[in-house]
């Protein structure tokens, strides 16, 4: 049993030296962490869009420990998430309303003009050669180069026309920057009936291009009735994001062009374009 | 998360080798043949229990600075303890191809890594199925792994030949180059399957432990 | 949270006290395996010995005489003795020339200092094709498993062991074929060939050399 | 009406059937295909020799390999769903390269082995043509080699006939004492050997088409071939009986084929003359080291496969400073 | 300066295809009905419009004023009523507000510019205000002011004018046909060119596939102090960098101008709009331009007026024998591919072509097998394949460490490249968004 002894003895020993040790060190050399930051951190969903600005999550989660960011700039947290970030930093979290990009530009292939286009299949590559071989300056031209930016897969190529999944985009607004044709706006989520067409042409010029194209026929307005659900704008009709029209503005305007949509059942692939 | 998950989850969806890349080492170095991996599986998997049970037990008296010392304490032990009881009870062909590994469990990260991700938060019950589950995982890769390298180097499975005319063994098999690429292949294909997987349910699959700017899984997942 | 308090002596205590009960631990378990381990051991040289001599019925494994080869590296022979008479010796060494590390090399040797058999007991060649050379492994099949016969005992043959059967070691050792010698070495494992030769002629030799030493036993 | 009956018709091109693209607008005739299959054709007179020397079974490797290739290729594509790229030659080369580089004697599936280790693990699981990093074929041999070293270093002795009753075997030359090969049999491919590397004037042939269809850099062989000689020759100097002579060291144990074939191999190799001079020169090293120093006779496959994994690098290293490049101006736009 | 010429590294040896319309004179184009001018026909900002509609204009007279320095105004092709103003499809594939035209027949002259009969006395301002006034540009193809290219900014001084008659764009004898026809207007133009610039002397680089204009240029030029240096055939030996290395042996910095080594290149047919302002005092309304293209039924050099639409240049012609692939406006090399038969001839198309279908290159992307062709032709001594291999992964910033600023576009790489790769494209992309982002940083 002596042998088991010295063992137990100098193995005993050694251990409480080195804990002493270690002990001394963490005390001499300790750095001051904020643990807070990695609290928020794992709060976070860790999806590192950049879409609050900040590098990356962990970058996001320094920046609202150091009170320079707070919880509900990040795209990606649900209102419950703001709220936990919220209730353990001890502040108040603002409510923000969610956002969701639109892709004004409904100019499918079937729909639209255009010319045979080759090159890179990239849209902002694309752009540089016949601005697109669009027939339409404006339009989308599908090459999906919003969809390579959109860290969710929530945009999807369908028809060479990009199309918004509503309920996956978390409104982290890469995909506005990746569009050469500035046609992706941030709309709230609330709002459901989008008008898809951003030309500022004259209608028989868009109409030439592009049978989906807005005409501004005016039917949508005279069917919102007074309260200024859209607005006229030049040739185009645009979607009054501060007072949004219902759903049941699309049946009851019966839009000739099919250019005023419903998001969610544009992403469901509802609608079919004009076939005159 | 329920006990099933917690056991399961280590068996396919977080597995230590497959998903995790964490036990390189003992993956590469012994899967030479079925038999050795599902030795050192099952001696891992001892360890990992041990360790996930007691580290489990002392979560709320160790001290925040020494948890890692006292981990690899605890490891360390069980491990020699593994080592001594196979030196004296196991078949000596298995002590012998697993000898030089079995004291490199010590360092082998799945062992710590559990102990310091999962039972020195979670309770008793929990940390065992845990250890089952994860141990459970590596020793299934293990055994796929050495299970294909022996089978592609010379036909035969637990060192029995499955076909009985293979006379030339494919050495590219069993060397280490050979455990690389096999390994490569099994990664490819796991991540292929979840790929098809997330799919098919139109969700965007991440592999757990990679962070967006370093791969493009996920735009795969969605093209 | 906020500042962390360092108790130092808790840290030593803690640490201190946890090695301990490992130490404990530890020694308990190596105390009650040892006897197991060390047969073990023994049962593992008597089973090498076994193959390489022939029917003894002494105990080889403590009749032991430690030789120098010229190249000076210690040869092991065991005596094998049968009814108080020698039978054979066991000769094994250690070569450093292996392609990966150690090669252990026992050689049984007749009374007259020819090779009698040879084995490989411990070694890390590259699987596959040093160990071609070092390995007497017989291969089951599936055929075996489903029919279910015997395996035949005794040792598996191996042809690059085998050779040196009924050889004794000359004064220079054996050389592989690709040097022009009779060795009979594998393309691909020609260090591991050349290190195992080396060793069967290094235990050779010095069984020749020291063959009246040895008749007289350890005693 | 009359008017416009008396006027020619003029048929005017149709805008909707304009394609728009980039500048430029017009292009050589150059074409992967028909680069990969001038190499090809580069390969004719060694695959002639080698059918000269070991007769239908010579054939037969090289028909299966380069039929396993283009099918494991062509599965290949099915199971990812790519379009079908046998018709871009490279399949055929590598099958034809691979096949150079077993033994006549080869058993049929060593040949579709290698080309499973070729196609997939050299080329395509890299992303496929243009993205590996070593050559496929190389790949494709030293698996081999590590697979099978006994099948992989026993060579069929070459004799003139194509058909054969018995076979014998040999090592290379190099694998022989020193003073035992004549010049005469090297050059013209009677020593033992892979397919590939016993005909040294068919290579050398093959390697003039190459250059004159300007395929090749000649910096890639000129530096290779050049600095294997001037090493083994200074070895051969200092002890003749145990170092071959540096004409038998060049023209034997596939450093011909290597230097021409499989080094100039544009996907692995740099793209700057520049860097295909080191990259020649590395090549030489390497093998000059392996082959005196280390334990494989021959080492070519090894020096181009460490010097692939460098070409990134020596890339970067050999960048020319661009036309009208001063320090001050880089990085700033005007 | 008659030493012989350096050759710069790289270059293609395309074939040139010009036998088709090198022999062909230079034919006036009939009068139109009407004419679209496009409003903006110059680098740098568009002119003001100064008609509006159903105005009645002469020849020559004012259409838009230059709206600043780097701006150069627009005069009307004929006389005739301003009938309206509106969109017509320009180069670049965007729709730009254009001015129609509606021809009165007359095509009667309007007030233009006093004739300088003796500019050999007159000063380099008031030649320099009168190239302005003409709103000459580049009429080689980028279509840059040609009074900016005269006007060095303060501390920077040119010792040599350089006059571009390499035209080494295939299919493209526009400016061929100027020196062999308007030799005189050539040189006299450079003559005023040079004056303009303070300078005594200006050379004019020709490559040596057109020995005919080389030997009637050079007979005329002894008069006026004019050299003709003959230069080696070699795309692209009329980009200005490389012309200026071939002729003086100095290279220009990266993301500098020819000015930065004391040096201005013009095109043989902005000397010809010189040489018509000053001694003839006519604005630049009318352009040489070559239509051609192996499906076009009669190749040509014609005079056009601004604004004729192609497909009346086309009917000219005798319009396609076949369907071509693509339309061009300018050279194959460098020349922008059309999709739309309404765009006009504007003051830089020096060639309407019609690509044949078994000629066009078609971009396929197959994947780069780094042959290396395109480092070995690159005129600027880049590295075509791994840049566009950095802007197909979106590493812009490794595209900008390889220099890709430095490319001139001049797409010698996409003519060679194997594999059929839009690296011209891929380095206009690169350099679109390293500009962006070097803005943003400013």
């Amino acid at each position: 049993m002596s042998i088991a002894l010295i063992a137990i003895i100098s193995v005993g020993v050694l251990g409480g030296f080195l804990g002493v040790i270690i002990g001394i060190v963490a005390k001499v050399f300790a750095v001051e962490v904020d643990e807070r930051i990695e609290g928020v951190n794992d709060l976070l969903p860790g999806a590192n869009c950049g879409g609050c600005g900040f590098a990356g999550c962990t970058d996001f989660a320094k920046g609202m420990v150091a009170e320079s960011a707070t919880p509900d700039q990040c795209p990606v947290c649900s209102s419950e998430d703001v709220k936990n970030i919220a209730d353990y930093l001890g502040i108040v979290a603002e409510e923000k309303e969610k956002k969701v990009a639109v892709v004004r530009c409904v100019g499918d292939a079937k729909n639209t003009v255009r010319s045979l286009y080759n090159g890179v299949r990239d849209c902002r590559s694309a752009v540089l050669v016949a601005s697109g071989a669009k027939g339409c300056d404006y339009g989308c031209l599908g090459f999906g180069s919003c969809a390579d930016a959109c860290p969710f897969g929530a945009i999807e190529i369908r028809d060479a026309l990009a199309v918004v999944h509503p309920d996956l985009c978390v409104g982290c607004e890469n995909c506005v920057a990746a569009c050469p044709k500035d046609l992706i706006i941030m709309a709230p989520a609330s709002a459901d009936v989008h008008v898809y067409c951003n030309s500022p042409e004259k209608g028989a010029a868009k109409r030439k291009v592009c049978k989906t194209a807005c005409i501004a026929c005016r039917k949508c307005v005279k069917a919102s009735g007074e309260e200024d659900h859209m607005l006229v704008d030049g040739f185009l009709i645009r979607t009054n994001y501060e007072n949004p029209p219902a759903a049941e503005l699309v049946e009851a305007s019966a839009c000739p062009t099919t250019a005023l949509r419903q998001a969610s059942k544009q992403a469901a692939g509802a609608y079919e374009g004009v076939s005159e | 998360m329920s006990a099933t998950k917690e056991f399961t989850k280590g068996l396919w969806k977080d597995n230590s080798v497959l998903v995790l890349l964490l036990g390189m080492c003992p993956t590469l170095a012994v899967t030479s043949s079925a038999t050795n991996g599902l030795g050192m599986g099952v001696a891992t998997m001892c360890v990992l229990m041990g360790s996930n049970i007691v580290v489990s037990f002392i979560r709320s008296i160790v001290p925040k600075k020494i948890r890692i010392p006292v981990y690899i304490v605890i490891i360390a032990t069980f491990v020699t303890i593994v080592d001594l009881l196979m030196q004296a009870y196991a078949p000596t062909a298995l002590y012998d191809a697993l000898g030089i590994f079995i004291p490199l469990i010590v360092v082998n990260c799945i062992v710590l890594g559990r102990a310091e991700a999962f039972a020195s938060k979670n309770g008793v019950g929990k940390s065992i199925l845990d250890g089952l589950g994860m141990g459970l995982g590596f020793t299934f890769a293990l055994v796929a792994l050495g299970g294909t390298r022996e089978f592609l180097a010379s036909g035969s499975l637990f060192e029995v030949k499955l076909i009985p005319g293979w006379t030339t063994d494919f050495m590219l098999m069993t060397s280490a180059p050979g455990a690389f690429i096999i390994l490569g292949l099994f990664l490819a294909g796991m991540n292929a399957l979840n790929i098809r997987k997330a799919k098919r349910e139109r969700t965007s699959y991440k592999p757990a432990g990679l962070d967006c700017n370093s791969c493009n899984i996920c735009d795969m997942t969605e093209k | 949270m906020g500042a962390q308090e360092i108790n130092i002596p808790k840290l030593g205590l803690f640490l201190g006290v946890l090695a301990a009960l490992a130490a404990g631990l530890l020694s308990f378990i190596s105390t009650s395996t040892a006897s197991a381990i060390k047969l073990n051991l023994q049962a593992k040289t008597n089973r090498a010995l076994g193959q390489v001599l022939p029917e003894f019925d002494n105990t080889p494994g403590e009749e032991i005489i430690t030789l120098r080869s010229d190249l000076g590296w210690p040869v092991k022979f065991y005596i094998g003795r049968k009814s108080g008479e020698i039978i054979g010796y066991a000769g094994e060494v250690i070569t450093p020339e292996g392609f990966s590390g150690d090669i252990t090399v026992m050689v049984g040797l007749e009374l007259d200092g020819s090779v009698r058999t040879v084995i490989v007991t411990a070694n890390t060649e590259t699987p596959g094709l040093g160990t071609a050379i070092t390995d007497r492994k017989v291969q089951k099949t599936i055929m075996d498993l489903i029919k279910g016969g015997e395996q035949v005992a005794g040792l598996a043959p191996n042809t690059y062991l085998d050779w040196y059967a009924d050889k004794k070691a000359g004064s220079d050792r054996w050389n592989i074929v690709k040097e022009g010698s009779a060795v009979n070495g594998k393309t691909g494992a020609t260090i591991t060939s050349r290190a195992v030769g080396g060793a069967v002629h290094a235990i050779g030799k010095t069984c020749l050399a020291n063959l009246i030493q040895l008749s007289k036993g350890a005693e | 009406m009359s008017e416009t009956d008396s006027k020619p018709i003029i048929q005017m091109p149709d805008p909707a059937k304009l394609v728009v693209s980039n500048s430029p607008h017009i292009r050589s005739g150059e074409n992967i295909s028909k680069i990969m299959f001038i190499v090809v054709g580069a390969m004719l007179p060694a695959c002639i020799a080698a059918v000269l020397f070991f007769g239908l079974a010579a054939i037969k490797v090289l028909l299966f390999c380069v039929v396993s290739c283009v099918l494991i290729e062509e599965g290949w594509n099915k199971l990812v769903k790519r379009r079908p790229t046998w018709k871009d030659g490279s399949a055929i080369l590598t099958g034809i390269l691979l096949g150079m580089n077993l033994n006549a004697g080869a058993p049929w599936w060593i040949c579709i082995l290698g080309g499973f280790l070729a196609i997939i693990l050299g080329k395509q699981l890299y992303g496929g043509l243009g993205s590996n990093p070593f050559n496929p074929v190389l790949v494709a041999r030293v698996g081999l080699l590590i697979g099978f070293p006994e099948l992989m270093t026993t060579w069929d002795k070459p004799a003139l006939g194509i058909m054969k009753i018995d076979v014998l075997t040999t090592a290379t030359p190099l694998g022989l004492a020193p003073g035992e090969t004549f010049v005469k049999d090297v050059l013209l491919g009677n020593t033992g050997g892979c397919l590939g590397e016993t005909s040294a004037i068919a290579l050398v042939a093959g390697g003039i088409i190459l250059l004159a269809f300007k395929l090749i850099k000649w910096q890639v062989p000129v530096a290779f071939l050049g600095s294997v000689f001037v090493i083994t020759g200074i070895a051969h100097v200092i002890s003749p009986e145990t170092v071959h002579s540096p004409f038998i060291h060049v023209c034997t144990g596939g450093l011909l084929l290597g230097a021409f074939f499989m080094a100039t191999d544009m996907v692995t190799s740099p793209m700057t003359r520049k860097g295909a001079l080191i990259f020649g020169l590395g090549c030489g090293v390497i093998t000059s080291v392996i082959r005196l120093w280390g334990t494989y006779p021959e080492g070519v496959s090894f020096a181009i496969l460490f010097m692939n994994a460098l070409t990134p690098l020596i890339d970067r290293v050999s960048i020319s400073k661009p036309f009208g490049y001063t320090v001050l101006e880089k990085g700033g736009a005007v | 300066m008659s030493e012989k010429p350096r050759k710069f590294k790289g270059g293609v040896h395309p074939n040139d295809s010009k036998a088709l319309s090198a022999l062909k004179p230079i034919q006036d184009a009939p009068l139109l009905e009407s004419y679209k001018v496009i409003m903006h026909q110059n680098i740098g900002a568009p002119p003001e419009l100064v008609v509006k509609k159903g105005d009645e204009v002469k020849k020559g007279d004012l259409l838009a004023k230059a709206s600043g320095f780097v701006s150069v105004p627009l005069h009307a092709p004929t006389s005739g009523t301003i009938k309206m103003i509106d969109k017509c499809p320009g180069p670049t594939g965007i729709s730009i507000p254009s001015i129609e035209i509606t021809a009165d027949g007359e095509d009667e002259w309007g007030d233009t510019f006093e004739v300088i009969r003796d500019w050999k006395n007159t000063g380099s301002e008031q030649l320099k205000q009168r190239v302005w006034d003409a709103g000459i540009v580049g009429m080689g193809g980028a279509g840059f002011p040609a009074h900016v290219k005269l006007s060095p900014p303060e501390g920077k001084t040119v010792d040599t004018l350089i006059i571009n008659g390499a035209e080494c764009e295939p299919y493209l004898t526009a400016d061929h046909r100027l020196m062999l026809e308007q030799g005189e207007d050539v040189v006299q133009g450079t003559a005023i060119l040079a004056r303009a610039l303070g300078l005594k002397s200006a050379v004019i680089g020709i490559e040596e596939n057109k020995p005919d204009a080389i030997a009637a240029l050079q007979e005329i030029a002894a008069n006026y102090g004019v050299e003709v240096q003959p230069l080696p055939v070699n795309y692209p030996q009329g980009a200005e960098r490389q012309l200026i290395y071939a002729i003086t042996g100095r290279e220009v910095p990266i993301g500098k101008l020819p000015m930065d080594v004391h040096c201005v290149v013009q095109n043989v047919a902005t000397a010809v709009a010189v040489a018509d302002a000053v001694v003839k005092g006519r604005p630049s309304i009318e352009r040489v331009t070559t239509v051609t293209g192996k499906s076009v039924v009669e190749p040509g050099n014609w005079r056009f007026r601004l604004g004729t639409p192609v497909s009346k240049a086309l009917e000219l012609v005798g319009g396609v024998s076949e369907q071509p692939a693509k339309l061009l406006l300018g050279g194959p090399m460098m020349g922008i591919a059309q999709s739309s038969l309404d765009v006009t001839v504007m003051k830089n198309t020096s060639g309407i072509l019609l690509i044949a279908k078994d000629e066009a290159s078609l971009y396929t992307s197959e994947p780069c097998i780094r042959c290396g062709r395109c480092v070995e032709c690159c005129p600027m001594n880049i590295l075509p394949a791994t840049i566009s291999q950095a802007v197909e992964n979106k590493r812009f910033d490794w595209a900008e460490d390889l220099n890709v600023l430095a490319c001139i576009e001049c797409g010698s790489c996409s003519y060679v490249c194997p594999s059929h790769r839009p690296l011209n494209q891929h380095f206009k992309r690169a350099k679109i968004e390293i500009q962006a982002q070097l803005r943003k940083k400013k």
